[in-house]
């Protein structure tokens, strides 16, 4: 599973350093945990890569952008304990199954696309004949046209276009017993105090929670009554009250 | 036949591949030879391309030299030329045209809503081969398409009300709403 | 060089006069000939038009058979016409066309699922191109695509099954095996 193109990528994180298709390797060799894998970091080493190369190679941004999604992804996977996991009905076979086969399809239309380049390139210098009937036939070709299409193809085409679309079945996503209502009251209960972290917010909650106070959050700073900042990525999250208003006694009700 | 000399060659593949008679002087141009060398070459050709040998004669014409059909294969050529042709319209120009001839008159902007993809090149070429035509604005200011007296005559109806019956490929006969209104509907659906 | 037999003078005349590949049947509609015949009068000139002899070959190409130039003669015929013959595809663009030839009918959201990013920017490229074109709808609405009679006819293949089978590019079972195995106790660390 190497990345040829990638192969240039030097990285220096606080778990590795080295190319990152060495990386890949280590990974898939359990050598370097995923778990402790900064991906952001890695994002942020391919994006400086980029700057000093001063182009974008684009076979090699899709290439990157398919392993770090698959590996992302993988790790998201790989966070979630074992219960959660059933909530969520996904094994670990089946997430290793997964970018296996992420992976190997990449690799295939890579190598497919790469042959039909060959074939083009073989094909360099044929060239066909583009020229118009002689002026005896074309009276021909509009003459004998006449009825030579089936208007059945339209009530067809209209057929197809009349069919609706199935609905999108909701059924596998479970049933939300926490309310964004009453996550906004708890954040902002919170508020009144003062300023105070995100991790303090959620502390003790179960992930369905975590995802609900995250989008109450997200609410509050569309509507004007807090703000936060983060100092680094997976750092932590302060939330503050925006000090020149007060509207948070008037929304609450 | 015996293999020819590669100026023979060069020159016999540039005049199958030109539409128009080139001159010897463009040969020459072309092929880096000397015009000379050029006529020795079209001379060569022109015995291989006598009338009567093969189905393709080589002629002067105008000052130029080009490739054409023998005479002789005429007939065969008109059949060949009018035979109804397999795969006239794309999937996406039948669903354009049938829009157009159930809805008429239509703006493209509707014709875009009902697919839920862009019609721009479906119509643009119904509109090269003359089945649709403009058809004035709506109050919106979009342009309106119809359908072409051309149209009704290579699909062998005397008049538009000789248009199918599409109750037979309704998937939904039940729907009472018009059929514009259920189009859009479905086209949104699909686009959503 | 002799005079051949009506029937072989009447196919190269039609060969030379269709811009597309046109098969034993089309031809034996046109020349009011039996197939068998026809394929006969193909093998004459197949004979005649073999690499090497001359300027011109014939091809079969796209399901049918076809007239093209020698690709010896390119640069006189570059130096001839402006316009290239057929610009090279971007790495995107082969990507996406190799998709689309070997799954097809293949809708764009599940091309974008393979390639990891958008493919709408490439396929737009391939529909222009006349590479690729729409193939009616998947259940879902989508817009399926199939590979068209120019992309083989561009790409010398005769027809979709000569490309080689995809499974070719895939690791040897026992790197396959390993790889899995390794993903598999990665997984099972973490759930334990």
């Amino acid at each position: 599973m190497t990345a040829v193109a990638l192969a240039n990528l030097e990285l220096d994180l606080d778990v590795f350093s080295g190319p990152f298709d060495l990386l890949l390797t280590l990974v898939l060799r359990e050598e370097v945990d995923l778990l402790e894998l900064q991906l952001a970091e890695v994002v942020l080493a391919y994006l400086d890569h980029l700057e000093q190369r001063g182009e974008l190679d684009l076979e090699t941004a899709t290439e990157f952008i398919v392993l770090v999604a698959a590996l992302l992804e993988l790790k998201s996977r790989l966070m979630l304990s074992s219960e959660e996991q059933e909530l969520l009905d996904i094994e670990p076979e089946q997430a290793a199954e997964e970018l296996l086969a992420r992976m190997l399809d990449a690799r295939r239309f890579r190598a497919a696309a790469a042959h039909l380049g060959e074939l083009l390139d073989a094909e360099h210098g044929v060239r066909f004949r583009i020229a118009p009937p002689p002026p005896n036939l074309r009276r021909a070709i509009v003459h004998a046209a006449d009825g030579s299409h089936d208007p059945q193809v339209l009530g067809e085409a209209i057929g197809r276009m009349l069919l609706m679309p199935p609905a999108i079945s909701v059924r596998h996503i479970s049933t939300l017993r926490i309310t964004v209502a009453e996550r906004l009251s708890h954040l902002r209960e919170l508020l009144r105090r003062g300023s105070f972290s995100f991790d303090e917010a959620v502390r003790g909650a179960d992930r369905m929670t975590v995802a609900v106070t995250l989008f109450a959050l997200l609410e509050l700073y569309k509507r004007g009554e807090a703000e936060w900042e983060q100092q680094e990525s997976f750092g932590e999250i302060a939330i503050h009250g925006r000090a020149h208003e007060a509207p948070a006694e008037v929304l609450a009700g | 036949m015996s293999e020819q000399p590669e100026l023979v060659r060069t020159v016999e593949a540039l005049l199958f591949l030109s539409s128009d008679p080139l001159s010897p002087g463009e040969l020459a141009d072309a092929t880096e030879a000397g015009e000379g060398a050029v006529v020795a070459a079209l001379a060569v050709l022109a015995e291989e391309y006598a009338p009567g040998l093969r189905g393709i004669r080589l002629r002067e014409l105008g000052g130029g030299w080009t490739l054409a059909s023998d005479p002789d294969t005429e007939d065969a050529a008109r059949r060949l030329f009018s035979r109804p042709r397999a795969s006239t319209l794309s999937p996406a120009q039948a669903e354009t045209l049938a829009i157009v001839a159930y809805l008429q008159p239509i703006s493209r902007p509707e014709i875009t809503r009902i697919r839920g993809v862009s019609a721009d090149s479906a119509s643009a070429t119904l509109l090269d081969r003359g089945l649709i035509e403009e058809a004035g604005h709506s109050q919106f200011g979009a342009v309106l398409y119809r359908t072409t007296p051309q149209f009704l005559k290579l699909f062998g109806l005397r008049s538009l009300d000789e248009l199918p019956d599409i109750a037979r490929w309704d998937p939904t006969p039940e729907e009472q709403a018009e059929l514009r209104e259920r189009l859009l509907r479905a086209g949104e659906a699909r686009a959503s």
